[in-house]
């Protein structure tokens, strides 16, 4: 892997995270000056140009061979002993495909974002924080180490907070988005303990740990890391953070570093390995390294390999960050926010950077069956959790949140089996029909007033059928319809999955794809079922009206001073009484505008085309771009994981099947909702069936995980912080409290007797000589000391009286 | 003989002065001048004997067929007692609670007193100690009992009376034996009967140790050390403050002195040590130490009176120099020295302002001390910092006088002094609670009911100020202190 | 020793702000002269205050200008015989460590006295007078006393020295937190709280540590061997911490007889550790803190978490670990430990607080622990994390408690569950907030990510295998970190507004001007830290080096 | 049998037990110093002898001649202040004393 200096690079996060000050900072008075326009001309145009450097970063790394990287560093960040992290930035093949991804995608919603939030007197914070996304979805892909990938990792957590909570004056909206942070965080926490793990795994150290960071006698040392360890070697050391801060030998190998970057392969790849590493491409030396690897897999922790460790603990980030059982809670709440941001963020982007991560880590998990087991078990239980869950939700952001959790344990499932490429794939994929669904639902909800519920909708293909139209495209992209872009990628995956050799229990292959299969099942059966349930039929809802709005609380104080939705209350802006007296002129739902029906025209024509840039070599009418694209990043990878080779016949049956799963589930769906004619779903719910009935509220209340979650972590965290609070000011204190009592109390009593001694004899002066006669009043107290005086005297006199006798 | 007198001459100045103050006093009864003749002479006298003391020839040598010491320690606490007579005198000036009429009497009292203290810390002899100690103690109690018809006074008076007897009828006793079995009344004698017994084991001592037992009694009753402490709160609170202030420092010095010269002369320091065969002195002494500032810190919490605070205060400064004398090494006794030359500062500083307060508002007790910080910025400011040095708070005085105690305490490296050490700094951070009482009265709380702001009277604020000054001095520069020190003091054979 | 010797600046420094103190005393002792109004000496000394503190940070700049991070040794050095009895010298000095601490208290100062000044904008109504319109004078003349206080104690490389100047740093706080705080009140549970209560406790706990460290001071002193004065003279006893530091390294300190069967370096290091660790606060020491941050004037507060328990952090870096490395590494598991237990009881009780101050000040327990994990890790990260951490958290800790006055100001209470909706009334407000919030539960890009991150990865990496359980165990923490803020931010300024707060109105340019640049410093940190690192780095790779070798 | 050392010295020392008993256990001031000079007495007792009887010097009876008369000044200033004291409680009613007494 040789690095290519890119010096634009950085403008690729730069530019959104300039628009995110611009808007920040100004907004409000750029929004009062200029109007909403001035806002989105730049929040829009500023993502649009950093997808075209990215672009244009692709094009040149196209050009410039397989084995190399675009890279550009800024400047030191935290060089201390060993750690290494700069700030810098690197494009290999992979990151190339989820910049443009990222960047593309993102750009389009911030479009279509532009028709969608029209009213919202937030619109300058709405746009601030979604460049701020961008910002950080970008720095998660393009960081060239750990610590510049966790800045975004975490900052794509807070954009997610603060757009899930965007309308922060409904508390369930605000509460949710406390949720998606504080869930992710856990998630982080196993990010970064499995950071530690791999590094000073990596290092060798983990069985007997260093005083000072030697450097391995045996091993010349390289990389940036190098002159941090050199001089280490010196006296243990904590190296300055910055180039010219930095001693003599560690310019040098800064120098020979630019040097190699500058020839190209050779210099660098003859770069000596460091000692370790938080540099992804550095670590993946130093593990292709056979003797340093070996240093590594055979360290253990708490009985298990540590590379095991490392990855499980990364993957526990990778799940809270992708909504993955167990941390898939803070998803289906996230659908508070408006829909432009689930479909950004809880759709398209953020929620896979953990299978980006994972991918990215590919070299890693290769290492550790076990991991990549657990990995694929888990997306798939996840699949097909989820998948269940989403059959019998009405409101249709739920669905498509379902569906979305569902999907992502697909990618998971492909990483966990060893198939990268087709994770990545599937993500891509993803991207454009989930992104198009969330778009076109969003489309759908503002055309019904804010209305999610899908009992209350359909019949809607006449009223918006650009709306309706991509829509159907994407559900049969999502349910794997042949040729649609969701039968590539799914169909790849479960290929994968049945042949896979790599799991570390018997023929889990088979049982994975089973159940693969079934979450596939049911995705195209809910999927049309919402589309059924929404645009066929006739028209459900009840007229809307300015009642709607009455009822809203929080239209009463909705000064343009005060930034929040005039109508917090429903997910979705202000349906524009001031700006679109049209929309209320009509209460018939109705189409949106151009700027959002092209977004959902784009995303619908990639959710059908999408696919063609992986066709499997079975059918072979085109090459497998995306495999060949993405071979070198994962080649090193290739003879850790194994396959069952199984003759084409299989590949054939397996993908007749999927098509038959995805005609299936379809038909199904047609069958009880189309027209919503069938009377077989009321009568269902109607019945009185125990069965059904407990079945159906297990599901529709998601298998109580909430509650349980609820009960289990916040009641009793809260509850712990309150025992130790109790604890604090009642015991730590009160201890403090009760010395410094003791003390007085001490000095009371002591007082108390001196007076009662001394006073007590004066008075009894007063009275022998005033009141002679009442001798022994108050003389109690006094009888302690008489005794104890008369005690020593005695002893005096006794002492005295046997010594004193020389004479 | 000559050579003597000449060296006796800052005592033969006193004496002189003592017998012109009663003179005058006598024959200007009735005239206006009467008072500030007195004060004159009182003063003049007391700057006189301060010369003496300056032009004593140097070297040391003791006087009287070797009953009077004329060394460098004793020359110290002449200054001392010096320095205080002469606030002594101007607090009495200051004071409305000496009347007009007895102010010769007052400072005729404190003159003798006065005295009686030079005498006390110079005695080497059993005979002259008794007397010094006597003569230090009938003045006292008069002073004590000085406001006729003021029950509190009187009160303090007979209490004072009667421990004081007791004690140094107590003490007496001691000499006695000592005095038999050593056969001599000279210090010295003592000591070396006492190195004599010294290869016997310390049963063969027991006698000796009895004695001395008993003769601590009357040294522990001026030190005010426990349990000869009871007299200390009430004399300090029904006797007339300005005598107070005098008493805090002057016969506590004394004692002190008296009680190194006994032990560390006396009874030999080399056999002072706690080897086998030895009586344990320094145990002795460090128990009481301990006893006596813990007691003295933890009483003084739960006072409500200032003075008696301020009482219970100066016991557990006891406390502290005693474990100087416990040491028994040069240092220790150097430690007590400077400790004492700033406690005179800063004690009779707080007395001081005590006196200004009273005067203005009538009251000793704290709770009138409300509002303070308004009413009178500079006077509870002030206050403020004796209190705070009395604590021990670098870059005040005391922290100095603190450190050095400890540093002596600590230079010996035994395991008991370790021990006493951190008891006394325990108790330097518990003494800061009922310091702070007052300063947070004075400035964290409002007053109650009208308060209207005072001025401070000139002559009280100057007084304040002269004492203020080394108070903070000493804090950053007491190498004057601490040089005069090292050249007076004793070296502890 | 090698220095360049006898440079002005650090004295200058240090007594700057007693210049203004004589200033200030000065106007008033012309009061009557002058017949100046109270309002014009209040103003006087408000003048004179910020100048001071201003011509402090000016000389701060000046400082860091010219110090030269790359040499070990001290710098800036003005040395001059003190109390030849004692061999006591006035010795100041900075190194990396010392110089990054001076800078932070010169801008906390600053910041600080800006809050204490009731100019540029509205801060209070007739019936809430605010604390900085109370005896004006008096708060100006402790206020720099303060600071003098502190930077002579970063600065001292004398142990008798910084003892002064570590005591002169108490005497003002007493009275800053019991004049200028809160009024006594009157728990519900009968307990009498407020300032006076507060500052006793603050007095008497932090004096109860240093008075054993006095006692450790005294006993090095006799145990120290000899050494040289400035001027070449020889002595036996020094207090010159160079010199010290070079002794207790080689293992002078080692042949001294053991006390109460304790060996001599273990008993300074715990008696030292003692008096430094009630500073930080540790966990069994600290509840003196909550009740100081609580009813103490927001200034103050701002200064006692922003550098007084660096004081603490700092002593123990440079006294115990410069001065004891082998015994650091004795006592290093422990220290971890209470250090852990800090982070994580610290966490878990803020979520219990109600009061904003008071969360804020247990959240800085639960930082300080970061500190002491990281210290006594004695890896690389782990003790530049820790400096990193004291740097962060000295700018993040003053920006939180500013915050909270900045809304105590205007509503004049501090009860979380009071609020509400603030967000649309105070928006600006908010975000500043929000960053703050962001910034203290170590988002990273912020600063205190890079504390936190390196204390974990230097625990994790310590040669002791059970700091990894300690990190394991303290990473939670982080979580719940998150939970409490945002609970606190959702509390506070989301869901419905709350009609009562209506009247509130948004920042005023004087907390503008106190938070934008902390804000700043904040981000600035987050992204680039080289400016801390340059400073500290060569000196902690001194005293790593040191540490590691010991054993 | 001749009268020794040792006789003097437990006569002497019933003398100090009597005087200490007598001030610690007596309340009435008179009584206490009488105690007081019982233990002087004491005092002067074991000077006399020792000087008789163990050294032969005079400073032992020179001693003792001191004692006698600052017990006598002693007593003295004693009763003069138990007087004004019986002044200033007369001046009171005996309600007042009866307080006193808690």
């Amino acid at each position: 892997m040789s690095l290519h200096p890119f010096p634009y690079l950085w403008l690729i996060p730069a530019l959104p995270l300039l628009g995110a000050i611009i808007n920040g900072l100004f907004g409000s008075r750029i929004q009062r000056r200029f109007g909403e326009t001035g806002i989105w001309a730049t929040a829009v145009l500023l993502p649009w140009i950093s997808a075209a450097i990215a672009a244009w970063a692709f094009v040149t790394l196209a050009r410039s061979g397989p084995e190399t990287a675009l890279y550009v560093k800024l400047w030191g960040w935290l060089n201390v002993g060993w750690l290494d992290a700069d700030v810098a930035f690197t494009l290999d093949r992979l990151s190339g495909v989820m910049c443009l991804v990222v960047t593309f995608v993102g750009s389009l919603i911030h479009v279509y974002s532009i028709g969608y939030m029209r009213g919202d007197p937030g619109y300058w914070r709405f746009f601030a924080y979604l460049n701020l996304f961008m910002f950080a979805m970008l720095t998660l892909v393009l960081a060239d180490n750990f610590l510049l990938m966790f800045v975004g990792w975490e900052g794509v957590g807070l954009c997610s907070y603060l757009l899930i909570s965007f309308w922060y004056r409904d508390k369930e909206k605000a509460v949710a988005g406390m949720k998606a942070f504080v869930v992710n965080r856990v998630g982080d926490a196993g990010f970064v303990l499995g950071l530690f793990l791999l590094f000073w795994g990596v290092a060798g150290t983990w069985q007997n740990p260093p005083h000072v960071q030697h450097p391995l006698p045996d091993i010349i040392l390289g990389g940036e890391g190098a002159g941090a360890t050199t001089r280490a070697a010196t006296a243990g050391t904590v190296v300055g953070s910055e180039g010219h801060s930095l001693p003599a030998p560690q310019r040098v190998m800064m120098e020979s570093i630019v040097s190699g970057i500058v020839h190209g392969e050779g210099a660098a790849a003859a770069a000596p390995l460091p000692r370790t590493s938080v540099k992804f491409r550095e670590v993946e030396r130093i593990l292709r390294d056979p003797a340093r690897r070996d240093a590594f897999v055979s360290q253990r922790w708490l009985g298990l390999s540590l590379v095991t460790l490392a990855c499980l603990f990364l993957f526990l980030g990778a799940t809270g960050k992708s909504a993955q059982i167990p941390l898939y809670v803070w998803l289906p709440d996230a659908m508070a926010g408006p829909t432009p941001v689930s479909a950004l963020i809880h759709a398209a982007t953020m929620v896979t950077a953990g299978v980006y991560l994972v991918a990215r880590l590919h070299f890693l998990f290769a290492l550790s069956p076990l991991a990549l087991t657990v990995v694929a078990t888990v997306g798939a239980a996840t699949a097909l959790f989820a998948a269940t869950i989403g059959l019998f939700q009405h409101d249709i952001k739920k669905v498509l949140a379902y569906s979305t959790v569902s999907q992502l344990g697909f990618m998971f499932v492909a990483v966990g089996v060893g198939a990268f490429w087709v994770g990545i794939f599937h993500l891509v994929t993803h991207a454009f029909f989930k992104a198009c669904l969330f778009l076109g639902s969003g489309s759908v909800i503002l055309g019904c007033h804010h209305e999610q519920d899908m009992r209350k909708m359909g019949g809607l293909w006449k009223l918006m059928p650009v709306t309706a139209f991509t829509y159907l495209l994407s559900c049969l992209a999502i349910a794997g319809f042949p040729l649609f872009s969701g039968f590539f990628s799914k169909d790849e995956i479960l290929w994968k999955v049945f042949s896979t050799g790599n799991l570390v229990y018997h023929s889990g292959g088979f049982w994975l794809y089973v159940i693969a299969a079934v979450a596939a099942l049911c995705t195209s059966f809910y999927m049309f079922r919402s589309f059924f349930m929404t645009f066929t039929g006739k028209y459900r809802g009840e007229p809307h009206g300015h009642d709607a709005h009455a009822s809203s609380p929080s239209t009463h104080d909705s000064g343009l001073t005060t930034h929040d939705s005039p109508a917090a209350s429903h997910d979705s802006p202000h349906d524009s009484s001031h700006s679109q007296p049209a929309a209320h002129s009509s209460h018939l739902p109705h189409e949106s505008p151009a700027s959002m029906t092209v977004v959902l025209a784009i995303l619908g024509a990639l959710a059908v085309v999408g696919g063609f840039l992986g066709v499997p070599p079975l059918l072979g009418f085109l090459p497998n771009w995306f495999e060949h694209w993405l071979e070198p990043v994962f080649g090193g990878s290739e003879h850790f994981v194994h396959w069952r080779h199984y003759p084409h016949a299989y590949e054939w049956g397996l993908m007749g099947a999927s098509v038959v799963i995805a005609f299936l589930g379809a038909a199904v769906a047609w069958w009880l909702y189309y027209a919503a004619r069938s009377p077989i779903p009321g009568r269902l719910m109607a019945s009185g069936s125990p069965l059904v009935r407990r079945v159906h509220r297990l599901i529709y209340n998601k298998y109580y995980v909430d509650e349980v979650y609820g009960r289990v972590f916040v009641d009793g965290g809260v509850g712990l912080s309150r025992g130790l609070w109790w604890i604090d000011a009642r015991i730590v204190d009160g201890l403090v409290n009760l010395a410094g009592r003791i003390g007085a109390l001490c000095g009371m009593l002591q007082g108390w007797i001196d007076r009662v001694f001394v006073d007590g004899l004066v008075n009894q002066v007063g009275d022998g000589i005033v009141a002679g006669g009442r001798r022994l009043r108050g003389t109690q107290s006094g009888r302690v000391q008489t005794y104890v005086y008369g005690i020593v005297a005695g002893c005096v006199m006794f002492a005295l009286l046997t010594y004193a006798v020389p004479w | 003989m000559r050579q003597d007198l000449v060296r006796f001459g800052p005592e033969l100045a006193l004496s002189a002065t003592v017998a012109l103050v009663l003179f005058a006093d006598l024959l200007l009864k009735g005239s206006g001048r009467r008072r500030f003749v007195l004060h004159g002479l009182a003063v003049l006298g007391v700057i006189g004997a301060g010369f003496a003391l300056l032009l004593l020839p140097s070297g040391d040598r003791s006087i009287f067929s070797g009953m009077l010491a004329v060394d460098g320690m004793a020359r110290f606490f002449k200054g001392l007692f010096l320095v205080v007579a002469l606030f002594g005198i101007l607090f009495g000036a200051l004071s409305d609670e000496i009347p007009e009429d007895r102010f010769g009497e007052y400072l005729l009292l404190l003159l003798c007193l006065t005295l009686g203290l030079s005498i006390l810390s110079a005695a080497q002899n059993l005979l002259l100690i008794y007397l010094a100690l006597e003569l230090v103690s009938l003045p006292s109690y008069i002073l004590a009992g000085f406001r006729r018809g003021d029950k509190r006074s009187s009160e303090a008076a007979l209490k004072y009376v009667i421990y004081g007897g007791a004690a140094s009828g107590v003490m007496l006793y001691g000499f006695s034996l000592l005095y038999g079995l050593g056969g001599t009344l000279d210090l010295a004698g003592v000591g070396q009967y006492v190195e004599s017994l010294a290869s016997q084991g310390w049963g063969s001592q027991l006698a000796v140790v009895a004695a001395c037992l008993f003769s601590l009694a009357g040294f522990a009753y001026k030190v005010a050390a426990v349990p000869f402490h009871m007299w200390c709160p009430d004399v300090y609170e029904g006797a007339p403050t300005p005598f107070v202030a005098f008493l805090s420092v002057g016969p506590k010095a004394a004692g002190l002195a008296a009680l190194v010269r006994f032990f560390l002369v006396g009874y030999g320091a080399p056999t002072f040590w706690m080897t086998p065969g030895e009586f344990p002195w320094p145990l002795v002494l460090g128990v009481l130490a301990i006893a006596t500032m813990t007691l003295g810190n933890l009483v003084a919490i739960a006072q409500e009176n200032i003075k008696r605070m301020l009482a219970y205060s100066s016991i557990a400064h006891a406390g502290y120099m005693l474990m100087g004398v416990a040491v028994g090494t040069s240092e220790g006794v150097r430690a007590v020295m400077l400790y004492l030359g700033i406690y005179l500062a800063m004690n009779l500083g707080a007395f001081l302002a005590v006196m200004a307060v009273r005067a203005r508002i009538g009251s000793e007790s704290i709770s009138d001390y409300k509002g303070l910080g308004t009413r009178s910025p500079y006077l509870a400011a002030l206050l403020a910092i004796f209190l705070f040095s009395l604590v021990g708070l670098p870059p005040l005085g005391g922290f100095i006088g603190k450190f050095y105690v400890f540093a002596a305490v600590l230079h010996v490296k035994y395991k008991f002094f370790y021990f006493l050490a951190l008891v006394g700094v325990l108790n330097s951070a518990v003494s800061l609670y009922y310091y702070a009482r007052v300063i947070k009265t004075m400035f964290l709380e409002k007053p109650d009911g009208e308060a209207a702001s005072f001025t401070l009277a000139p002559s009280y604020g100057a007084l304040l100020t002269v004492l203020m000054i080394p108070t903070v001095a000493l804090g950053i520069w007491w190498k004057p202190l601490a040089d005069a020190v090292a050249k007076m003091s004793l070296v502890v054979r | 020793m090698d220095y360049p010797t006898n440079s002005m600046l650090l004295t200058w420094i240090i007594f700057t702000p007693v210049v203004g103190i004589g200033a200030i005393f000065a106007v008033l002792a012309l009061r009557p002269a002058l017949k100046l109004s109270q309002r014009a000496v209040d103003q006087a000394s408000r003048a004179i205050g910020l100048a001071a503190t201003v011509a402090v940070s000016l000389l701060g700049v000046q400082l860091w200008r010219a110090f030269d991070g790359g040499s070990t040794s001290l710098q800036f050095v003005h040395h001059t015989i003190w109390m030849r009895q004692w061999n006591i010298e006035y010795f100041v000095g900075v190194d990396g460590l010392s110089i990054s601490m001076v800078l932070l208290t010169a801008f906390v100062f600053l910041a600080a006295m800006i809050a204490s000044v009731p100019w540029w904008g509205r801060l209070d109504d007739e019936h809430h007078p605010h604390f900085s319109k109370k005896r004006v004078p008096g708060y100006m003349i402790l206020f720099l006393l303060l600071e003098t206080g502190v930077l002579g104690t970063f600065c001292a490389q004398d142990f008798f020295l910084f003892y002064v100047f570590w005591e002169v740093m108490l005497l003002p706080m007493y009275f800053l937190i019991g004049i200028w705080g809160a009024p006594p009140r009157t728990d519900p549970d009968g307990r009498v709280r407020g300032g006076p209560y507060a500052a006793i406790k603050f007095f008497l706990y932090t004096l109860a540590g240093s008075v054993v460290m006095l006692l450790a001071l005294i006993a090095i002193y006799y145990n120290s061997g000899p050494a040289r004065l400035v001027d070449g003279s020889l002595t036996d006893h020094t207090f010159n911490l160079v010199y010290l530091t070079e002794m207790g390294r080689s293992g002078a300190f080692d042949r001294v007889a053991p006390i109460f069967g304790m060996a001599f370096p273990k008993v300074i290091f715990i008696a030292l550790f003692l008096g430094f660790s009630i500073k930080v606060p540790m966990f069994p020491f600290h509840t003196w803190l909550p009740d100081a941050h609580v009813d103490a004037p927001t200034p103050i507060s701002v200064i006692l978490a922003g550098i007084l328990l660096k004081t603490g952090m700092y002593g123990i870096l440079r006294f115990n670990l410069q001065m004891l490395p082998d015994t650091t590494w004795w006592a290093a598991p422990g220290i971890a430990l209470f250090g852990v237990i800090s982070i994580v009881y610290g966490a878990f009780v803020c979520l219990a607080q109600k009061d904003l101050k008071k969360l804020i000040a247990y959240s800085s327990v639960s930082h300080m622990g970061f500190c002491l994990l990281g210290m006594a890790a004695l890896t690389p990260q782990g003790i530049s994390g820790s400096v990193f951490q004291m740097v962060s958290h000295g700018v993040i800790s003053p920006m939180l408690f500013l915050i909270a006055g900045v809304i105590y100001d205007r509503a004049h209470t501090r009860d979380i569950n009071g609020f509400g909706g603030l967000a649309g009334k105070l928006p600006e407000y908010t975000g500043l907030t929000g960053l703050a919030f962001m910034a203290s539960l170590g988002l990273p890009g912020l600063a205190g990510f890079i504390g936190e991150v390196l204390v974990f990865m230097g625990g994790f990496g310590a040669s002791d295998p059970n700091f990894r359980w300690f990190v394991v165990a303290a990473v939670p923490a982080v979580v719940i970190t998150a939970g409490y803020y945002l609970w606190t931010m959702q509390r506070m300024f989301l869901g419905k507004m709350n009609d009562k707060w209506s009247h509130l109105w948004d920042m005023n340019w004087r907390e503008r001007l106190t938070l934008y640049p902390l804000a700043a410093a904040t981000i600035l940190l987050g992204f680039w830290p080289a400016p801390v690192f340059n400073l500290v780095n060569t000196s902690l790779h001194h005293l790593v080096g040191v540490i590691t070798g010991g054993t | 049998m001749t009268i020794g050392v040792p006789h003097y010295l437990i006569v002497s020392g019933i003398l100090l037990a009597c005087g200490l008993f007598t001030v610690v256990t007596r309340r009435n001031a008179v009584a206490i110093l009488m105690g007081i000079e019982l233990i002087l007495n004491a005092a002067i007792l074991n000077l006399v002898a020792f000087s008789r009887l163990v050294t032969g010097a005079v400073g032992g009876q020179v001693f003792a001649l001191f004692g006698i008369v600052l017990a006598a000044a002693e007593a003295v200033v004693a009763l003069a202040i138990v007087l004004q004291l019986y002044r200033a409680f007369r001046s009171v009613d005996t309600t007042e004393t009866t307080e006193l007494k808690e």
